[in-house]
């Protein structure tokens, strides 16, 4: 069964559903279980669309990489979509759309498809948040991703204009020789997807965005989007993207800003969910650095990580929020005492992005560094082997004194507010939290499932 | 000569963008960039005697067409441009009714 | 096991030897002062007289601590004294007459006093207290300083060795040797005995006699003898580490009173200090000086 | 009978889930576990460690190895031992808490971290239990007095573990791809140095020593009580692991200064080590705050430590194996005792408190034993260890360091002895007459032995100083400590003649116990004094009736607070205002970038562009 | 004085790219010979050749609609989405025209009626002919919705029927992506042209190229008239 019924499905039952709107809701669920389950049954053969191979037609790359991004993401939107559904039943055509967008993102082999994609995706998600009730906000974020999508357009164009071709393995096998020619439209490419992907001088739109989320659009936009998007990016990154000269220089200061500033920018905030846009801004920074250093392997787990950890966090901050009325740290205080469950999942998640041991994070966190001091690394950005991690580390000491800050508040202050959460939610996020810890202990399985993604020569297969 | 006005229009919609405070008038620049970019993947494909790209009974024997492709990219992107303008005025219309102006200075802080 | 034994009655001996000395030249010097201010003052066995009739007084005691802290505090002095080298071949015990030990057995000693002494619920002993401890951190630190630059130059930390080393030539006397070093010790001296300028914590004027305000019968009678054995041990820890310890007991008995009469004769005629002023004052000069000399002594190698 | 040490960590892990289940149920059952558990385990490592019953191979936690090395099993026993000693005291305090279940986990928790650290081969997974004990602990502090102790002690672990990581990552780069500790000898050039900056770092942070202490004083009075007495005992020895892997593993590092003959990177980490015995001893003497009090204490005595490895002699480093063994038995009986005061009395402030004595008579005597140690007196543990540093110090002929130790070790008499007056001597105040009463015997049982091994490291050091041998040879150093009967030799000066400083404790407590005998004799074969009332005291003059007025505990030294009150508060602030930077910069970042204005990111787009193009096209 | 600085870094910008894209040696001067580009495939036959590899004379459709179809399909859900969003974000339960003040006479109503008519066949032809002559399924589309904008504008209380519209849409999509699922079943590729090509420039040629290009013309016409339908009225409140 080839991989493209992961997006006709979600299409076709996407046109479907604005007809018999009673339905779609269970549509939707049905739907997003078969993306979830499918992949384990698609063979892994490259797919071509319409009877005409690559240079001329459009493919689907379909390798273990696309393989694992798949299932995490489809996995994330099921969890997402199951419970909030009762909440937002009026959206479930548009998030029909917005999975057949995301699993294009993923698989399409063809840079224009993947312009097409990024539009759908974004346009969902903008449809997403307006059920922020904040016009304004999602107008913001509309008009960036236009512009962001629009620069990729145009480097995209320039760089037909050079190579001839629009498919990314040719692509990359042209810019392998000439890589000091496509410097800018490479830049234009970088700022394109950087918008989205949430690097620093492009993302306006977060704080307004992610800042009056709600249950559906914090969750989703935070860890399914933010997933998919750094999966994508990174794997043009790895693959495509031929990094030198000033580009390296100006990518290597977007990163590392990225990542210092938005720790610090949460450890000023005092909003609970300011707190945890900020800290998603830097993780999706270091995602981001992993993949361009050649770290591609390892990158693909931390956003994956990262992705179920702001899952239960952004699902938790969030429904107290709801119920408590403002997400302010003192108003939020003790929220933990009179519902545990959630409470140490949220920890568990918490302590998973610190990197700290016995959680998936830890093992994340410790070979992505690791990487950085291989005998034979090389990384393409200025500045050296070694600044980038003294970078990571610095920004994770700053992450973990406001991640402590914010739990010892949630636990240790006493508080008569009641917040109740439905029995789904509770037992999705414990579900997830035990998968983090299960995932923290098994070490050895979770090194064999990562070099399934590297080819022998230690090499990120992206295509 | 076309691609260097394709890119001064692009930059006049990066202007626009950099300078309008009207939700209306960043929606139009937004457009003018988005025509700016067209013109300018249109102008990818053309060369100098170029026929169009049709099948017709009096096309020569083996015809030097335009690149075809340019023009079917544009037409997506075309349409792409025509779907986020309308849910830009949509907002419009929305951040109108919540705030009373379309001026962003005056929408306050929230 | 007997020659244990036979060591530790020998450091008993040296003991009440140091108690009986000490109190006579408390007494001799307290005649010289007189003879000072031309007055007869008192005979010279006046401080033994003092001692035994307290010794034989009913007294009264607040509590278990308040009795077994004069205990402690005489025991710990008893037992700091029994080490103690007459002369280089006088020694209890051969060998382990390390100088760490007095100075840390001594302060077993203070302990021992300022536990009872807080322990008498009297709010002027526990002042008193604070003060003999102030005052000893001030003098302590740069008088250590000046011994570990004579503990380096020598290579031994126990005091017949320090007293040989002088003798056998290797170093002249060290007041000569560390002439900066013996001015520094000197002044510590006189702090450790609590002599006029630095004796605020004991002197009768400044709180009713300081931490001994609550004291009388025997406890006080028990106190002046751990008082005087403690001078005894002072005095003659400073006698082997600067004039060269002694090889007979005469000549052990001469250093000790001239080196005790003129630090009596020069605190009669002082003022006394506040106690601040006290750590500012050992702060400020005695320590530059005593670091001076050790970097003379140690890196530059001048010894006189 | 052969055991891996890979079971104990796994059955202290098992100990910590038994603790919450149970805890959950009924948490004083929960808490005694906890006594259970690290009992078994101490009792086990301590007794396999000497039989050589250990080994290190793993059959459950694949992914780490083990490997059983005599300092791995010095620093073990030592710490399981505190942990054993401190849960007899959890039930006790159990009802305190917020989650007591979660507590008790936790507590075995951070046993299990520690004992992995200290047997871990590979450098790595040393780290991984290294976090693992620091995020664990983490969560026991704010079950005490106030929450923002939490998030410096993370602030600041977090800081040393990450520079640990560090350099556990220069040394993996450097011995191409290998983790094994004995990768820390093996790295040369300017990465050896940067490892020993960094590790020294984790190993300055741990140990609470001078610029990275702040923490430290926060979180020992703010953490509940037996956590405070686990922290300074037991977890701060984490910190003097990694200082000797860092000190004294690696060698000297940088050139040799000649006149003292010590390398360079030692001679700072002296020279800081100094700054700590210093700077802890001046702020401990102005503690109004018991435990406050006893923070400083250890933070001054983990100064000594560093300054004994660095001297990288036999004497210097043996000193500060030993003061290890002597710090940690004295500081966790004190932290003990004002435990067990705090919990009758419920505070430690030394204002409210006085007379104690009179109803906690065995508290008192333990915490008299326990600060005679801290102190560094004859005939406890601490004299010893202090001995040999002072031995190593003078022998290296370092000045500076010299007067330093001295000033710690004399500063010291001065704030034990205030806890000492001001806690249990002087009046007894009324409130306490009724509340205080002694503690329950299995308060006093650990208390009690802590003691009876102070005395016992003072008196008989034979079996600790082999220890210390068995580790030199293990760690392939070229140092011996000499024992020639019951005494310690000191080093061997350069005048023939003159035979080595020798130290006999055991003469020295004989000569002392004859002394007391004396002075006994003494006292009971003269008349009995008539016991009087305590407020019956002779006050020149006006007579006063309450025992507050009469009780003098409040700022003890005056006169010596006075001279350097200005200064005390300069490292507070400096990481204050490096806090409060870390929030500006944030602060600009979020109002600079994240306005409602689409524009902003437009002139950022334009900007990364003009860049870029300016290089190319000019 | 931040216009000025503005309009002067966008220009500058732009000369900047000019200038680089110029002394840029791969980038092919604006009116340079492309031939040599991979897309020469895309129009390897030529008029009246018997079922060719892609049916359609209009090379252009050709790529749309056969070997880039998995584009437009793409295309159309961005399409979808934003009137889908257009409803939700303006769409209430019960609706009625905005009064904008301006009523048209008789006249006009009556006259715009008639012209609707013609406009509505010139969109519909120009979709039909879309593999044949420029056009197809998206300018039809838009010809389709502007007649129906032609009557909204003339007569201020027309309100068109936004039921059958929705119905409309979903069926031409759904069909779109049924014809897709059925290449993939029929003749193993998603999308694949499993029909005759026929000549090349007759009307029935080219497949099932033209049948979805009636549907995407159908489907971009009702969408675009439920969006102009959502802009032009308001909720009843």
């Amino acid at each position: 069964m080839s991989a493209i019924l992961l997006i006709a499905v979600p299409l076709l039952a996407a046109f479907i559903s604005i007809l018999v709107k009673k339905v779609s809701p269970y549509l939707l669920l049905l739907v997003s279980l078969f993306a979830l389950v499918y992949p384990f049954f698609m063979d892994m053969s490259d797919v071509i669309i319409g009877g005409f191979d690559s240079p001329i037609g459009i493919n689907l790359v379909v390798n273990k990489f696309a393989l694992t991004s798949l299932i995490a993401v489809n996995g994330l939107f099921f969890l997402v979509v199951a419970v909030n559904i009762a909440q937002y039943k009026k959206l479930s055509s548009i998030l029909l759309v917005a999975l057949a967008g995301l699993n294009g993102l993923l698989l399409t082999g063809d840079l224009f498809n993947l312009f097409v994609f990024i539009e759908i995706s974004g346009i969902a998600a903008y449809l997403i948040t307006t059920t922020n009730k904040k016009p304004l906000q999602t107008f913001n974020y509309l008009v960036a991703g236009t512009v962001g999508s629009s620069l990729y357009l145009l480097g995209l164009i320039i760089l037909y204009n050079m190579s001839g071709t629009l498919n990314m393995a040719d692509m990359a096998t042209f810019v392998e020789g000439n890589g000091m020619y496509t410097l800018f439209p490479f830049l234009l490419m970088f700022i394109g997807l950087g918008v989205e992907a949430k690097l620093l001088p492009f993302n306006s739109w977060v704080k307004g965005i992610l800042g009056h989320s709600n249950n559906l659009s914090g969750a989703m936009i935070a860890s399914v989007y933010a997933t998919a998007i750094a999966l994508v990016f990174g794997k043009l990154l790895a693959g495509v993207f031929q990094i030198e000269g000033t580009l390296a220089l100006i990518i290597a200061l977007v990163l590392g800003i990225t990542i210092l500033a938005g720790e610090a920018m949460a450890y000023a905030s005092t909003k609970a969910r300011e707190i945890l846009l900020y800290s998603s801004i830097a993780q999706a920074g270091i995602v981001i650095l992993l993949f361009t250093v050649g770290l591609g392997a390892w990158a693909t787990f931390f956003a994956i990580a990262n992705g179920v950890s702001k899952f239960i966090l952004f699902g938790v901050v969030n429904r107290l929020t709801e119920e408590v009325g403002s997400d302010e740290m003192d108003q939020l205080k003790g929220s933990f005492v009179n519902n545990k469950l959630i409470g140490v999942s949220f920890t568990v998640a918490a302590l998973s992005i610190l990197g700290l041991p016995l959680f998936f994070g830890f093992v994340v966190k410790m070979n992505s560094l690791i990487g950085f001091f291989e005998p034979d690394f090389v990384s393409n950005l200025p500045g050296g082997n070694f600044i980038f991690p003294i970078i990571i580390l610095v920004a994770s000491v700053i992450e973990g004194v406001y991640f402590v800050k914010l739990l010892t508040k949630l636990w240790y202050k006493d508080s008569d507010v009641k917040v109740n959460f439905t029995p789904l939610f509770k037992y999705v996020v414990v579900v997830l939290a035990v998968a983090l810890i299960v995932f923290g202990l098994f070490q050895g399985e979770v090194e064999e499932l990562v070099a399934s993604l590297i080819n022998p020569g230690g090499v990120f297969i992206w295509n | 000569m076309l691609q260097f006005a394709a890119i001064i229009l692009l930059m006049l919609g990066l202007y626009g963008l950099l300078t309008q405070r009207n939700v209306i008038k960043i929606i139009i620049s937004l457009n003018i960039l988005e025509i700016g970019l067209n013109l300018f993947i249109i102008s990818v494909g053309y060369f100098e005697g170029g026929l169009a790209p049709i099948f017709t009974s009096e096309t020569p024997a083996n015809p030097n067409f335009v690149d075809p492709l340019p023009q079917a990219l544009v037409l997506t992107a075309i349409v792409i441009g025509v779907g986020t303008t309308a849910l830009g005025l949509a907002l419009a219309r929305k951040i109108y009714q919540k705030y009373g102006t379309l001026n962003l200075d005056e929408m306050g802080e929230n | 096991m007997i020659e244990i034994l036979m060591n530790i009655g020998f450091g008993l001996g040296v003991a009440t030897f140091g108690f009986v000395l000490q109190t006579a030249m408390g007494g001799i010097n307290r005649k010289i002062a007189a003879r000072l201010q031309k007055r007869r003052g008192p005979k010279w066995y006046q401080e033994f007289i003092d001692i035994f009739k307290l010794l034989s007084k009913r007294a009264t005691s607040h509590g278990w601590i308040f009795d077994f802290g004069v205990i402690m505090a005489l025991g710990g002095i008893i037992g700091t004294a029994m080490f103690m080298p007459i002369t280089s071949s006088i020694v209890a015990f051969e060998g382990y007459d390390n100088f760490f030990i007095f100075v840390y057995l001594i302060a077993v000693g203070m302990l021992g006093m300022a536990m009872s002494a807080s322990g008498s619920g009297n709010p002027l002993a526990s002042i008193g207290v604070m003060r003999a401890l102030t005052t000893m951190l001030a003098y302590e630190v740069p008088f250590m300083v000046v011994v570990m630059t004579i503990i380096k130059l020598t290579g031994t930390s126990s005091l017949t060795g320090i007293a040989v080393a002088q003798q056998t030539g290797d170093f002249n006397w060290f007041m000569i040797a560390l002439p900066l070093g013996f001015i520094v010790a000197v002044m510590s001296l006189m702090g450790m005995l609590g002599k006029k300028p630095f004796e605020t914590y004991i002197a009768p004027a400044e709180i009713a006699s300081g931490p001994m305000v609550e004291y009388g019968g025997k406890q006080l009678g028990m106190l002046f003898i751990m008082h005087e054995i403690t001078i005894f041990i002072e005095v003659s820890l400073f006698v082997h580490l600067f004039l060269g310890g002694a090889e007979t007991i005469i000549m052990f008995l001469i250093k000790y009173f001239i080196v005790y009469a003129v630090l009596n004769l020069v605190s009669n005629v002082l003022g006394r200090f506040k106690i601040d002023q006290v750590v500012t004052f050992f702060f400020k000069w005695p320590l530059f000086f005593a670091v001076v000399q050790a970097m003379i002594a140690i890196h530059l190698g001048w010894v006189i | 009978m052969e055991l891996s040490i890979e079971i104990f960590i796994l059955a202290t892990l098992a100990f910590g889930l038994m603790a919450y289940v149970i805890g959950r149920l009924h948490k004083q059952l929960g808490s005694i576990m906890t006594i259970l558990g690290s009992l078994t385990i101490f009792g086990g490592i301590a007794y396999l460690g000497f039989t050589g019953g250990l080994t290190g191979e793993t059959a459950y936690l694949t992914f780490t190895q083990f490997e059983i090395s005599e300092f791995g099993l010095f620093f073990a026993i030592i710490v399981s031992f505190v942990f054993a000693m401190v849960s007899f005291f959890n039930p006790f305090f159990i009802k305190q808490y917020k989650y007591p279940a979660l507590y008790s986990m936790l507590f075995m928790f951070s046993l299990a971290g520690a004992i992995g650290v200290f047997f871990s081969s590979n450098l790595l997974y040393l780290f991984f239990f290294f976090e693992f004990v620091v995020w664990t602990s983490l969560f026991l502090i704010p079950m005490g007095r106030s929450k923002k102790a939490a998030s410096w002690y993370y602030g600041f672990s977090a800081a040393g573990s990450f520079m640990l990581l560090f350099a556990i990552l220069m040394i993996y780069n450097a011995n191409n791809g290998s983790f094994h500790i004995s990768g820390i000898g093996s790295v040369t050039g300017t990465t050896q140095i940067i490892v020993f900056i960094f590790m020294s770092g984790a190993a300055f942070t741990k140990l609470g020593a001078f610029p990275l202490h702040i923490w430290l004083p926060k979180v020992l009075t703010n953490a509940p009580d037996p956590v405070s007495a686990v922290f300074s005992g037991g977890l701060e020895k984490l910190g003097a692991f990694v200082a000797l892997l860092a000190i004294v593993n690696m060698g000297g590092i940088g050139f040799i200064i000649p006149s003292i003959d010590m390398y360079f990177g030692q001679m700072i980490i002296a020279t800081l080590g100094a700054l700590t015995i210093v700077f802890g001893t001046l702020m401990a003497i102005r503690q109004d705050d018991a435990k406050k009090l006893l923070a400083y204490s250890s933070m001054s005595n983990g100064g000594y430590i560093l300054v004994g490895f660095s001297m990288l002699t036999s004497q210097g480093v043996a000193g500060g194996l030993y003061h290890i063994v002597a710090h940690a038995i004295a500081s966790t009986a004190a932290f003990l005792a004002i435990a067990a005061v705090a919990r009758v009395a419920g505070t430690t402030k030394m204002k409210e408190l006085g007379g104690i004595i009179h109803k906690m008579p065995v508290t008192y005597m333990v915490y008299l034993i326990a600060i005679i140690s801290m102190a560094g007196i004859p005939p406890m543990g601490g004299f010893i260890s202090k001995w040999m540093i002072f031995q190593a110090v003078i022998d290296k002929g370092m000045i500076f360091i010299a007067i330093a130790t001295v000033f710690g070790s004399i500063g010291s008499f001065l704030y034990v002895f205030r806890p000492l007056a001001a806690l249990f001597l002087g009046q007894e105040l009324p409130q306490f007459k009724k509340t205080v009463k002694e503690a329950p015997f299995f308060m006093l049982l650990p208390m009690i032995i802590l003691s009876l091994l102070s005395v016992y490291t003072g008196v008989l050091p034979g079996v600790i100083i082999d220890f210390i041998n068995k580790i030199f040879v293990d760690m392939q150093l070229n140092y011996n400590i000499v024992m020639n009967g019951f005494a310690i030799e000191g080093y061997t000066s350069g005048i023939e003649g003159v035979g080595p400083s020798l130290l006999n404790p055991l003469l020295i407590a004989c000569v002392f116990g004859v002394g007391v005998f004396v002075a006994f004799l003494i006292f009971i074969v003269l008349k009995k004094s008539k016991k009087i009332d305590l407020m019956d005291t002779y006050t020149a003059g006006n007579f006063v009736y309450t025992e507050e007025h009469l009780h003098y505990s409040v700022d003890f030294y005056a006169p010596l607070e006075r001279l350097y009150e200005k200064y005390i508060h300069i490292m507070k602030n400096f990481y204050k205002s490096l806090a409060n930077k870390v929030r500006e910069f944030g602060a600009f970042m979020k109002y600079f970038f994240f306005t409602n204005k689409p524009e902003i990111t437009v002139f950022w787009i334009v900007a990364l562009m003009v860049f870029l193009l300016w290089g190319d096209v000019l | 004085m931040k216009n000025f600085l503005a309009l002067l870094a966008a220009l500058g910008l732009g000369v900047l790219i000019i200038l680089s894209l110029q002394n840029n040696t791969l980038f092919n001067e604006y009116g340079e010979d492309v031939t040599g580009r991979d897309s020469e495939e895309y129009g390897d036959r030529e008029y009246g050749e018997e079922n060719p590899a892609s049916g359609p004379a209009n090379i252009v459709t050709s790529i749309v609609a056969d070997f880039r179809s998995f584009d437009t399909l793409g295309e159309i859900t961005v399409l979808f989405v934003s009137s889908l969003g257009v409803a939700l974000l303006l769409g209430g339960t019960k609706q009625k025209r905005l009064d904008l003040g301006f009523h048209p006479n008789f006249m006009l109503r009556i006259g715009s009626k008639a012209l609707f008519g013609i406009i509505l066949m010139t969109g519909v032809y120009v979709t039909i002919h879309g593999h044949l002559t420029p056009g197809g399924g998206f300018p039809g589309g838009a010809m389709i919705a502007s007649s129906m904008l032609l009557l909204y504008l003339a007569d201020d209380t027309f309100r068109a029927k936004i039921k059958g519209f929705k119905i409309l849409e979903s069926v031409a999509g759904s069909l779109y992506v049924l014809i897709g699922i059925a290449g993939l079943f029929f003749a193993d590729y998603f999308l694949e042209n499993f029909l005759n090509n026929g000549v090349v420039g007759d009307l029935l040629s080219a497949g099932i190229i033209p049948l979805i290009y009636v549907l995407i013309g159908l489907k971009v016409g009702s969408e675009i008239s439920g969006v102009i339908d959502n802009f032009l009225t308001e909720e009843v409140v």
